[in-house]
């Protein structure tokens, strides 16, 4: 290891370099957050942080929202974890084209996830109409607007997101670990088992971190897909233009935003 | 364990990195693999173990082919150039790690049994106490110095006491002075644990001050093999003179007609007259720098340089016949830069290495 | 790509930008222009090529324009808005709008336009169902409210939320009267509604006029003008039926905004709306013109008859107004519900 | 040849086999979309854009005729994200590194949080602090939210890849602070300047959670755009609106996969 310590320099150049960085994080990030925290706990008897904690629209919004982001975060680390590797570590012709196809989806905004999963899965979706000419039977009908199709569409901008994650982090993974555990007599499952998944566990849980905060956040699925079942966004999004309950807008951006960093500090416990 | 690699050939797509490689690894000794980087040395090691597969030859171990052998049956131990520590896991568990695995010999014929728990910790322990980590168990690996991590490393390939040992330059990671200090430590265990062991290295006092047997390694193709000293003395390429220690190479020309070849002639050199092998085609003759001496009846030279280097000066000398030779001269005698002085060599049967075609 | 050009090309890009967001071009603003409610995306092409001004479609519902408006009274984005009539209404009483009187007002039924100026109707329309019948799966089309409990529509049977829309509060608050209720009694009307849900498959926030056409949607209760297009126009499989215990008419206003942002454009743009051309455009889309005379014969004929129209009644859009508030959130609470 | 990469052969082709399976099925609703773009099959249903909406050119001339505003106004947003983001970040990163000062670590990861943060909750927060502002000025910081953390990552991935004696070396030849940025420091992190640029212009070209919130019918990118294509438009213009959106984004990928985007899942729109 060489030794790359800065060369001693004046500590002042760089925080005057900084200097954008924290005046916009300041204005951009800590000062509306702030003031949406300060807005719930000024509020007499915190009237909308309970309104939204009741049971209710609210409530059941953001349980749905931590329950369908967990399960699409989970999933799709799961169904990730091969791919990841295979791109990190095999060498096989059309591995580029492969990640190239698999890292497409992500500048995908919600609605068009949602509008992709229409045209498979809506009431004349592709698959259903597909399964009908094969078959003569109707099915999966309507399938995009039930809660699987929305997981089904969380799953998918998630997914790409979770492989590329993940590859990154197998490939910083140092080979020779493997060789290693090998020559200590460890098979293939021994060698998942002892070195793999423990070494990659910050890995896989910093990607569940990821895809979970995204999901959380994403908005544009849920506006077009969902149907009864409701997230926390879009409850945002109705009570802000719908009702202009911003009290309670403000109370449920809050709770969203606490859950998700909540959430992902208790996700990155012990990294490093 | 014995260790025979017979016609051994590997390359990475079209590009040969080992070419019929064919060697024989002593019973309990010490083999010592030599060569320039690019060389092979460490493919060879990775075919050793298994990491790697030969596209052609076979590799036995005690008689027993064991080419198509996964590496966690080969029964070896590894040391890596960069240790590959496992960074999640203690010094223990580390040391540990090839005490629980289900490692089997390549044959059932010795098969190991898992060590129950206190069996477990007392071969820990060993192998801690053997290179002396008892007081860093609990340490992970990010806590230790290079030397420390090279000892946990050493000590995680031997704890389960394999029946070969392979240890890629383990040396290399460390800075000069540590490097010395670990080489004597390193070459007395070695000994000391009687393993077969395939070590290797691009570091030639390490490889003769480690040595039972040396495998001059150059282009995937082994040039010479044998008893290290023997090497030193008379190596059969100016490649090999070179490469262990340092030569003077003075070329002898080809006498015009061969007489008998059982007969030695004497020829003709710079460096005075000496009696060769009948069979001469032309070659060199190796002079080591020690063999140079001041000798009053010897050749006519220019001192061009010289420095003190502790144990000797180094003379850089220029013969009244134009050849530049290097000569190491102990401190009092050493001549100062610009005398002149005569100089001849202390054996009257130096090395002769011949041309080949 | 040198750092230089690559400079160069970012600072020429910058400059670009800000002189394109300096050069305005003309616009005028309307809340609520969904291009495919009452052929406003004809309406606003037909005005691009007369007049040169763009009036840029807007997916916010009344309810949601409302919401926008009275959010943003101290610096007002907008210059005009679209609303079913109740909403505009309160709007009005909000004191969201100005006072202004279009040319043509005066040919407006009195009923249908503040006597101040502060909203006018632009065209009519009723409630009613708008039937996929190629997407019914077989089953019959649907002929009353009652009808629409049969379980033979689960699934099949959409209504805007409330919230969102004005349309579907028209259609909230009639059945209540429908059913018995009142401005204070919303019971029979939720109470409705509660059964209906059984059979609904979504609330839409959203203008669903395509997944209807497509049969996303196979019924959908809304304004009829909507249903007549996708039949006429567009050649859908569709159907439109006003139910048989009677339905509601609904007027569609426009107000000028307080404070409009461009509001000479908005005035003049609000002055064609009731030119015979603009009301001819707005009959294309088969929303009745407010204007006497400017229905097309073509249209006319295309539409139900009359006869069937006398189970249309009115309602009255200052109690509608009133009672707006409290009925979305007595519908949000029992219907969209705990968001199952 | 069998690389030693410890997988068994077939665990190796399963894991491919699966790979293959993955980018199929991320594919398969894009080249369905594209082919319903052009295709008149009967199940894509009535159209409603009325006559002269037949070909495929007359399908991305409407398009590019209704969301023409859009399309201008998400170049726009990018143009100004993108330099901005640079500006910002890119001095910063070098800062952590390279003259660290006391609190420049808390920055760092503070200047990640946001990642965490929902858009829709800090679109919400932006509007009620300041909702005076001009609503450009307010997209572009949302933006710029998203966008920085990128930013930041990847030219401090690559400050810490270049040696520090580099620069001390053009110091020692005589190049003052500013000489040694503009002639050694800024060139060598040219690849990680015109990556994080593609990473700014892919995040933004996509947002979607910020921009819908705080779109005003003068202000709608793309992405909002696209939402009332979907649900106002028939399908095959929806289909080529899409395809309209990915144009630029493809050749973007591309370059970033090129330049080795590692820092690319971070922070992309949902």
């Amino acid at each position: 290891m060489t030794d790359r310590r800065p060369p001693t320099g004046s500590s002042l150049t760089g925080a005057l370099l900084s200097l954008p960085l924290v005046l916009f994080l300041a204005a951009a990030v800590a000062w509306p957050l702030a003031s949406l925290a300060g807005h719930a706990l000024s509020d007499p008897g915190w009237r909308a942080v309970r309104q939204v904690l009741a049971a209710g629209r609210y409530r059941t919004a953001l349980v749905n929202s931590l329950g369908l982001s967990a399960a699409a975060a989970l999933g799709s680390v799961l169904l990730a974890v091969a791919p990841a590797w295979v791109l990190a570590r095999e060498r096989f012709p059309g591995r580029n084209a492969l990640r190239t196809a698999i890292s497409l989806p992500l500048t995908f905004s919600g609605v068009l996830v949602g509008f992709l999963m229409v045209v498979l899965l809506g009431r004349i979706g592709a698959i259903p109409e597909a399964l009908a000419y094969l078959t003569g039977r109707r099915m999966f009908e309507g399938a995009a607007y039930t809660v699987a199709g929305l997981f089904l569409a969380y799953l998918y901008f998630e997914l790409p997101r979770a492989v590329m994650t993940l590859e990154s982090a197998f490939r910083r993974f140092p080979r020779e670990l493997d060789s290693a555990a090998r020559a200590l007599g460890a098979g293939p499952l021994q060698r998942l088992l002892k070195v793999g998944l423990p070494l990659a566990a910050p890995a896989l849980r910093s990607t569940l971190a990821v895809t979970f905060s995204a999901s959380m956040g994403s908005f544009g699925v849920a506006l077009i897909l969902s149907r009864r079942f409701t997230v926390a966004p879009l409850e945002i999004y109705t009570e802000m233009t719908g009702f202009l309950n911003d009290e309670v807008a403000g109370a449920l951006a809050l709770m969203l935003a606490l859950s998700t960093l909540a959430v992902d500090r208790l996700l990155s416990v012990g990294k490093r | 364990m014995k260790v025979h690699v017979e016609d051994v050939s590997f390359a990475y797509g079209r590009e040969p990195v080992v070419s019929s490689v064919s060697m024989e690894l002593p019973e309990g000794g010490i083999t010592v693999v030599i060569g320039p980087s690019g060389s092979g040395k460490s493919t060879l090691l990775q075919l050793l173990c298994g990491l790697l597969h030969p596209l052609q030859g076979q590799i036995l171990f005690d008689g027993e082919d064991v080419t198509g052998v996964p590496t966690e049956r080969r029964d070896v131990g590894v040391v890596f150039q960069s240790y590959a520590l496992f960074p999640h896991l203690t010094v223990r568990e580390n040391i540990a790690f090839g005490l629980q695995t289900g490692r089997r010999r390549f044959s059932l014929r010795s098969s190991r049994r898992r060590p129950t728990r206190r069996h477990l910790e007392e071969r820990v322990w060993d192998a801690a106490a053997l290179l002396s980590l008892e007081r860093l168990l609990d340490r992970k690996p990010s806590q230790l110095s290079g030397g420390e991590q090279q000892r946990v490393a050493l000590a995680r390939a031997v704890a389960p006491r394999p029946s070969l040992l392979l240890l890629d330059e383990p040396l290399s990671a460390l800075d000069a002075r540590l490097r010395r200090t670990v080489r004597a430590e390193l070459a007395a265990l070695l000994r000391k644990l009687g393993t077969t062991t395939f070590y290797v290295t691009h570091d030639q006092e390490e490889a003769m001050l480690l040595a039972d047997h040396l495998v001059v390694l150059d282009q995937g193709r082994v040039v010479q093999a044998g008893d290290p000293l023997d090497l030193y003395r008379r190596p059969q390429t100016p490649f090999v003179a070179s490469f262990l220690g340092e030569a003077n190479l003075v070329e002898v020309e080809a006498l015009p007609s061969g007489p008998s070849p059982v007969v030695p002639v004497r020829s003709h050199t710079p460096l005075g007259s000496f009696v060769l092998p009948g069979a001469c085609q032309g070659g060199w003759l190796l002079v080591r720098p020690e063999d140079l001496t001041e000798d009053p009846c010897g050749t006519m030279a220019t001192v061009l340089d010289s420095r003190g280097m502790g144990p000797h000066d180094r003379v850089i000398l220029l013969l009244d016949t134009g050849t530049e030779v290097l000569a190491h001269f102990s401190s009092e005698t050493a001549p100062a830069p610009g005398t002149k002085v005569r100089i001849g060599v202390r054996t009257r049967r130096p090395h002769f290495v011949a041309h080949r075609d | 790509m040198t750092r230089k050009t690559f400079l160069a090309l970012s600072l020429l890009t910058l400059s670009a930008t800000l002189a394109a967001i300096a050069a305005e071009e003309k616009v005028v603003i309307q809340y609520d222009c969904i291009p495919n409610y009452a052929n406003w995306g004809g309406v606003t092409a037909l005005y691009k090529k007369v007049a040169g001004v763009t009036v840029p479609p807007d997916p916010k519902g009344s309810s949601v324009a409302l919401a926008a408006l009275e959010k943003e009274k101290d610096s007002p984005q907008a210059d005009t808005a679209y609303y079913s009539g109740a909403i505009g209404f309160l709007a009005a009483e909000k004191g969201l709008h100005e006072p202004y009187k279009p040319k043509g007002w005066e040919k407006i039924p009195a009923a249908l336009r503040d006597p101040e100026g502060r909203w006018w109707t632009v065209h009519t329309s009723a409630i009613a169902f708008v039937v996929n019948a190629k997407a019914l799966g077989g089953a019959p089309v649907p002929r009353s409210w009652k009808d629409l409990l049969k379980p033979v529509y689960k699934g099949k049977i959409a209504y805007d939320d409330p919230t969102w829309g004005g349309t579907s509060f028209t259609l909230v608050y009639g059945v209540n009267e429908l059913f018995g209720g009142s401005d204070k009694n919303f019971k029979p009307g939720l109470d409705y509604l509660k059964k209906l849900d059984a059979n609904v498959s979504s609330y839409p926030r959203e203008s669903v006029y395509n997944s209807v056409l497509r049969g996303e949607i196979p019924i959908w209760i809304n304004a009829d003008g909507n249903g007549y297009k996708m039949k006429w126009v567009d050649n859908g499989p569709v159907e439109v039926v006003l139910p048989a215990e009677g339905t509601f008419t609904m007027p569609l206003v426009m107000g000028l905004v307080k404070g409009a942002p461009h509001k000479e454009e908005a005035k003049k743009y609000l002055d064609w709306l009731l030119t015979r051309e603009a009301q001819a455009e707005f009959a294309k889309g088969y929303f009745l013109p407010v204007i006497p005379g400017a229905m097309p014969p073509e249209v006319a004929s295309h539409v139900l008859s009359e006869k069937e129209y006398q189970r249309a009644r009115a309602l009255d859009l200052a109690r509608m107004a009133a009672a707006s508030d409290a009925l979305k959130k007595a519908w949000t609470e029992q219907i969209r519900g705990t968001g199952r | 040849m069998r690389a030693a990469t410890g997988f068994p052969g077939g665990l190796r082709r399963a894991g491919i086999a699966a790979t293959v399976v993955l980018a199929l099925a991320l594919l398969t609703p894009i080249v369905v979309t594209a082919t319903g773009a052009f295709s008149r099959a009967e199940w894509y249903g009535q159209r409603s854009e009325g006559a002269g909406v037949e070909t495929v050119p007359d399908l991305f001339r409407y398009v590019t005729g209704i969301w023409g505003g859009a399309l201008l106004r998400s170049v726009q947003v990018v143009a100004v994200v993108v330099p901005l983001a640079l500006a910002i970040g890119a001095p910063a990163a070098w800062a952590f590194r390279r003259r660290p000062f006391p609190g420049s670590r808390l920055l760092e990861s503070a200047a990640l949080v946001p990642l965490s943060v929902p858009g829709v909750a800090l679109g919400f927060s932006l509007i009620q602090v300041a909702g005076g502002a001009p609503r450009f000025a307010l997209l572009v910081a949302g933006h710029l939210v998203y966008t920085l953390p990128m930013v930041v990552k990847t030219v401090a991935n690559a400050v810490e890849t270049f040696d520090p004696r580099l620069e001390s070396a053009a110091r020692s030849l005589g190049a003052g602070e500013w000489e040694t940025a503009a002639r050694v420091t800024v060139p060598l992190l040219t690849p990680a300047l015109v990556l994080s640029a593609l990473l700014v212009f892919a995040v933004s070209w996509g947002e979607f959670n910020v921009s819908f919130l705080l779109a005003t019918p003068l202000l709608q990118t793309f992405p909002a755009a696209l939402y009332l294509t979907y649900t106002t438009n028939s399908f095959p213009v929806a289909a080529a609106a899409t395809l309209v959106f990915l144009a630029p984004v493809v050749p973007a990928l591309l370059a970033i996969q090129a330049l080795g985007g590692e820092e690319f899942h971070r922070g992309l729109p949902a």
